[in-house]
């Protein structure tokens, strides 16, 4: 089981943001998780990122239990995520964004590392880098500090960034948001070609649903804490309980 | 900003220093060193202990100097704030050894700097007069360049002590500064008093912090019959002032700067009547040494004279006197001079001993209800109000 | 920083040393150099924390005090050698530094300085109120300057002024080296990420706790090896040394010299200690001066001297 | 037993004096959310300029008190624009050049007014009076009263009023109150003036009772500290009873420790509360994780 959220229950000083919330993906894709405002959506998402943690229930990656488990640990298990609020390191130019990214983390190595001058960079990081940089048409800008990026060029380097460790799952919260519509296109073609050169699991948040319709080989729906609907965009489109919680 | 390049930034400043270094003695001037503390939570004393050397400074220049190998030298006073520092004492020490190259250095406050600097002094081979440092350690580091004029805690507690437990005056409480001044008079005093004097409680406060009204009452619940305070004369006001106001029925003991008119005017001889007090310099006292500095000091500053200036005048004019004897500037004849001499000071007789420590007399006073003080100990020289 | 730069910076250094020692400049001025370097090697520590992981201790002074007390107490009272007490003060400081990180990585920017701040205020009341075993106020005296050695047919007795600065030179020099070394690896990055978005960082693998702690101790063992430096120059070790003004100096050294740039905490020590000794500024303008200087530099300039000096070379490299 | 109700009076007498801090502090941190730690050096300012007033100009205390908070509040008003204001945003920056403040300020005052402390005697508060068998110093009970006054007029202030109202809003969320038609700008000025005032008339009470010297604001700004942390960042209820709690700790702890380590239980304080209870007695528990 690719990922798994069983029941995951949590509130908030009496409000229940989370009631019981599950689902199973079993084999690789890009699945949309959508729904309402305050549906819950953003606190499912973080769950399985790690930066929050359920009152009860669980969460799995490829069957292992990883529910209470740091963001940085997800991570070297091979997740990657973005942020609601689109975070890259301003400092660092786009080129040191991405290879940053592909470092090995333990700070144990880095320090032996660190007397021993020995390099650790894996072999094709540039190389890669350099490809999704292309891919996300920001090599124009490879060595200028990401600072000076528009939040929609900010939006691509932060998920070009999440793509450079070829992550299992990668969980992108809201890529679409604040996007102006000339690089929505490129946004979601961008998304495709990742998708079919690394396969594994996309799982995205997001509210433009003409956006999400069209990528996503899978909807789930959540209301009110719970999953609503699960199943190909067609289907929940159509669903009569899913209108009725947008409309209602 | 490469390593070199610092390098080279640093070699300029050398040159600039070593042309500002004064020769030692060009036309016929001998500059001595002074270490005090100008600002930061020691600056009183400070003023005090300089007055004590400027009025040594001016005696000595008036006389026409210091007679040294047939020319008679003008004194001159090369003088650095140490603010109580390690660190800005030692830096001081340095530039007065080896840029101003004086023969010969005077004074510091706080004990805690004497250990940083009185090394520098023994590499450079130029003897250091401590004036009114108190810790009793500072004598013992075997260094045969420093020497000290003003008595050390554990012989300023002697004194008292004796008189207190003459007096009875027991349980007795403390309150003190919490640095080495305070804490180390508590011990020397500690010390000093006979083995088991009960001891009901002992208070700390920061230099600086003035609120005495905690200790009153725990002194109040202590049944202390005695309270001793170890600070300078502006918390002693307040304390006392605080004490008296609670109508605590206490004893009270003060140290070396409580025994001033200064301290009087802060206060008034009401609060004071009955305080005991150790002193090393009682300005009034019938001895002509002193007699004749009080006059002397207060035609120069319009005050009291106070025990800091008179060990600091002290200081100074045994160092002249040794100058004197050894006839040149050099360091270790200066010093060989000092190891060797008696000189009749206006705070008593300056020998030093085999540590550099000289041995001048402690007195103990007592203020009357008219404001004036007694001296009471030593016995030979007990005398009514209006001596002290 | 290729092997070879950390070869050639490992052999120029005890030549520059070697010259030193021979002597040639005046022992006032090997003082300061001295002096100057007791500030340079904490400055370089905090530098660490404050300039890469971002982290603004206000009680960075409380380590050079553990430095200077431990070598103080194993080398007066129980007869250890300099060499032998030194690992042990950088450790002492190191281990107070990993536990400050520890207690205090939750917690955000404001609440952290103050328990920094309180941190330091605690240290400098116990090394003035455990008589017994700092000797209170007085400070612990006769503390004795490295043992002397001979190298390469050159004897070092480091109780004559030259030998010394040498040594406090080289000391600098190596902590310097430790500095360029990490900040210039995985292990810098790693600490200027958590600086720039703690979160972020998280996100990306890193595992802030491990970082915190591990800079605070790191700075803190630097920190303490500069205390024993100091310690052994002034030969005693007071409470007055390392009173919660030292450790703003300390922030001040670092701001002004320029944080988070390897050549800042010395340029800042140079200027902070150096400058007024050789002016011999009254005490309160000094410090006036450098109060009005850390305002300025925090609104036109808060990359400090270093980075002004390498935007001027910038500029003159770009123009030329 | 009357030992402990004596050191606790004495601690409410001081602890009010943190009161004084910690308000001036937290209306700052509320509003502009910085720190202020030059507030300590401030508020020895305004003792030395009620002291200079008071002796030197004329010899009425409220006039003294009111001359130091009309030149507090003009120093403030210079420093909000010259320092603060233009480095809004970058915290760390703001709080490092407020230490840069208290050098200057505190080394500025030892130039002019020397170095030693100075004597601020106002007969009128010298008496004392009888509180049964405990006797304390008017100045002492006037410190509690005016400290009480102070933060019952801050209180109506902040609730009553359209201004303080204001005020508030812009502590909880400054856009949300741009959006909202309130210049942010004015109620920043506001603050300003407002903590600057606290800090002149704490300076001011505290000078007669002791004495007024450059360190003087030193050892009341951590306990401010203390009484922020302790009553809750952010929160103005929090600030006044951390505060008095600050000074009733401190002093009922000498009965049991040795005096000089009074201080030691204050900065432990700090650090306990700070892991068992970040947000304090009465903070509220935020969720954003930017500080």
């Amino acid at each position: 089981m690719l990922l798994e959220a069983r029941d995951l229950t949590k509130n908030f000083g009496g409000v229940r943001a989370l009631d019981g919330a599950g689902f199973a993906i079993a084999e690789a894709g890009i699945v949309g998780l959508i729904g309402p405002n305050g549906a819950g959506k953003t606190t499912l998402f973080d769950m399985i990122a790690g930066r929050q943690f359920p009152d009860a229930g669980r969460v799995t990656l490829d069957g292992r239990d990883v529910t209470g488990l740091p963001p940085e640990r997800r991570a070297a298990l091979g997740l990657a995520r973005t942020f609601q609020e689109c975070r890259v390191f301003p400092e660092w130019t786009l080129r040191e964004n991405l290879l940053f990214a592909a470092r090995p983390r333990s700070f144990a190595s880095a320090l032996l590392r660190a007397f021993t001058r020995q390099e650790a960079l894996p072999g094709g990081a540039a190389a890669r880098a350099e490809e999704l940089l292309r891919l996300a048409t920001l090599d124009a800008y490879a060595d200028a500090p990401a600072s000076i990026l528009s939040f929609g060029q900010r939006r691509m380097l932060e998920i070009a960034s999440a793509l450079m460790t070829r992550p299992r799952w990668l969980l992108l919260d809201e890529p679409a948001a604040g996007i102006n519509p000339g690089l929505l296109d490129a946004l979601g073609r961008f998304l495709r070609r990742a998708h079919a050169d690394q396969g594994g699991l996309f799982l995205i948040v997001e509210h433009n649903m003409e956006f999400i319709m069209g990528l996503a080989g899978r909807i789930i729906v959540m209301h009110q804490g719970a999953v609503l609907a699960d199943g190909p965009p067609e289907a929940v489109q159509s669903d009569e309980a899913v209108i009725e919680a947008y409309l209602g | 900003m490469s390593k070199l390049h610092r390098r080279t930034f640093v070699a300029t400043l050398a040159a600039g220093l070593a042309g500002a270094g004064g020769a030692r003695a060009q036309g016929g001037t001998a500059t001595l060193g002074i270490l005090t503390a100008l600002s930061g939570p020691l600056a009183a004393p400070g003023r005090f202990q300089m007055n004590g050397f400027n009025l040594a400074r001016d005696e000595l220049n008036e006389a026409g100097g210091i007679e040294v190998g047939g020319r008679r030298l003008r004194v001159e006073l090369k003088v650095y704030d140490t603010r109580g520092n390690p660190a800005e004492g030692a830096s001081s020490m340095q530039r007065l050894t080896t840029v101003d190259r004086v023969p010969v250095v005077l004074g510091e406050l706080s004990s805690g700097v004497v250990p940083a600097v009185a090394p520098i002094a023994e590499e450079n081979e130029v003897p250091f007069i401590m004036t009114v440092p108190t810790g009793p350690g500072l004598t013992k580091q075997r260094n045969r360049w420093v020497f000290r004029v003003n008595a050390h805690n554990d012989m300023l507690g002697k004194a008292l002590a004796d008189f207190v437990a003459q007096r009875d005056w027991k349980p007795i409480a403390f309150i003190a500064w919490n640095n080495d001044a305070g804490r180390g008079g508590v011990r020397g005093m500690q010390e000093a008093l006979p083995q088991g004097f009960p001891i009901a409680y002992t208070g700390y406060f920061n230099v600086g912090e003035v609120d005495f009204s905690a200790h009153i009452t725990n002194i109040r619940n202590s049944g202390a019959k005695a309270v001793m305070l170890f600070m300078d004369e502006e918390p002693g006001s307040l304390a006392i002032s605080q004490i008296r106001a609670a109508g605590l029925p206490v004893q009270l003991i003060g140290t070396l700067a409580m025994g001033s008119d200064r301290f009087l005017a802060r206060l008034d001889a009401q609060r004071l009547n009955g305080m005991v007090q150790y002193n090393a310099f009682p300005p009034n006292a019938p001895i002509p040494r002193i007699q004749a500095f009080s006059q002397r000091y207060r035609a120069r500053f319009n005050e009291e004279a106070h025990g800091f200036a008179a060990q600091s005048y002290d200081g100074l004019m045994v160092a002249a006197a040794a100058i004197r004897a050894a006839g040149s500037l050099q360091g270790s004849r200066i010093r060989d001079a000092l190891a060797r001499i008696e000189h009749q000071g206006v705070t008593g007789l300056i020998k030093f001993d085999a540590e550099g420590q000289a041995h001048p007399p402690v007195y103990v006073t007592e203020w009357c209800a008219d404001g004036k003080r007694s001296i009471l100990y030593p016995a030979e020289l007990a005398a009514g109000c209006g001596a002290g | 920083m290729s092997r070879m730069a950390v070869l050639a910076f490992c052999l120029a250094v005890p030549a520059l040393v070697w010259g030193i020692a021979q002597g040639g400049l005046p022992p006032y001025l090997l003082h300061i150099l001295a002096l100057a370097c007791t500030y340079a090697i904490p400055a370089i520590g905090l530098n660490i924390m404050l300039g890469y992981a971002g982290l603004v201790c206000l009680g960075h002074a409380a380590f050079v005090g553990l430095g200077a007390y431990t070598l103080g107490i194993l080398a007066v009272d129980h007869g250890w050698s300099f060499w032998g007490a030194l690992p042990l003060a950088a450790v002492v400081a190191g281990v107070a530094g990993g536990a400050l990180g520890a207690v205090t990585l939750r917690l955000r920017t404001h609440f952290f300085m103050i328990a920094t701040l309180a941190f330091g205020l605690v240290l400098h009341a116990v090394m003035n109120n455990w008589e017994e075993l700092t000797r209170g106020p007085v400070g612990l005296p006769g503390i004795p300057r490295p043992e002397g050695f001979t190298l390469l047919g050159l004897d070092f007795a480091f109780r004559r002024l030259p030998d010394f600065a040498a040594f406090a030179v080289g000391a600098t020099a190596v902590a310097f080296a430790i500095s360029a070394l990490l900040i210039r690896s995985d292990f810098g990055r790693m600490l200027v990420a958590i600086r720039q978005d703690e979160t972020l960082a998280a996100a990306k693998g890193v595992n802030v706790t491990a970082g915190k702690v591990l800079a605070f101790a790191i700075g803190a063992a630097i920190a303490g090896a500069g205390g024993a430096v100091k310690a052994a120059f002034l030969r005693v070790s007071a409470p007055a040394s390392f009173e919660y003004l030292e450790g703003i100096n300390l922030v001040l050294i670092v701001i002004i010299g320029g944080a988070g740039r390897l050549s800042g905490p010395l340029l800042g020590a140079l200027l902070f200690v150096a400058l007024p000794e050789y002016l011999r500024v009254a005490a309160e303008w000094r410090l006036v001066f450098f109060g009005v200087a850390l305002v300025m530099l925090m609104r036109f300039a808060p990359e400090g001297l270093a980075g002004i000096l390498a935007r001027v070379f910038r500029r003159r490299a770009a123009a030329a | 037993m009357l030992a402990f109700a004596e050191q606790a009076v004495n601690g409410l007498m001081m602890g009010s004096i943190y009161v004084f801090v910690a308000l001036g502090m937290m209306l700052i941190y509320g509003v502009m959310h910085v720190l202020n730690f030059a507030h300590g050096a401030l508020f020895m300012l305004g003792g030395y300029v009620a002291q200079t007033i008071f002796m030197r100009v004329f010899d009425n205390y409220l006039l003294a008190v009111a001359g130091a908070v009309l030149f507090l509040i003009l120093i403030g008003a210079l420093l909000e624009r010259g320092v603060f204001a233009p480095l809004r945003g970058n915290l760390r920056n703001q709080v490092i050049a407020s230490l840069g403040l208290v050098l200057v300020i505190q080394n500025t005052v030892v130039a002019v007014f020397g170095p030693n402390a100075l004597q601020f005697p106002v007969q009128a508060t010298r008496a004392t009076v009888q509180l049964g068998p405990l006797s304390f110093a008017v100045q002492h009970l006037l410190i509690i009263a005016v400290g009480a006054a102070c933060v019952a007029a801050l209180f109506a202030f902040l609730h009553l009023t359209k201004l303080g109202t204001a005020l508030r809003a812009v502590s909880q969320n400054p856009r949300g109150a741009l959006v909202v038609g309130i210049d942010v700008e004015a109620t920043h000025k506001l603050a300003f003036a407002l903590s600057m005032a606290l800090a002149a008339i704490g300076g001011a009470l505290l000078g007669p009772l002791f004495l007024v010297f450059p360190q003087m604001g030193d050892l009341p700004l951590v306990k401010g500290l203390a009484g922020i942390v302790l009553g809750g960042m952010g929160s103005i209820p929090g600030a006044v009873l951390g505060g008095l709690a600050i000074g009733v700790i401190e002093a009922t702890s000498t009965l049991v420790l040795p005096t000089d380590w009074k201080d030691v239980v204050v900065f432990c304080t700090i650090v306990v509360v700070l892991l068992l209870r970040p947000q304090g007695l009465f903070g509220l528990r935020t969720r954003d994780d930017h500080g």
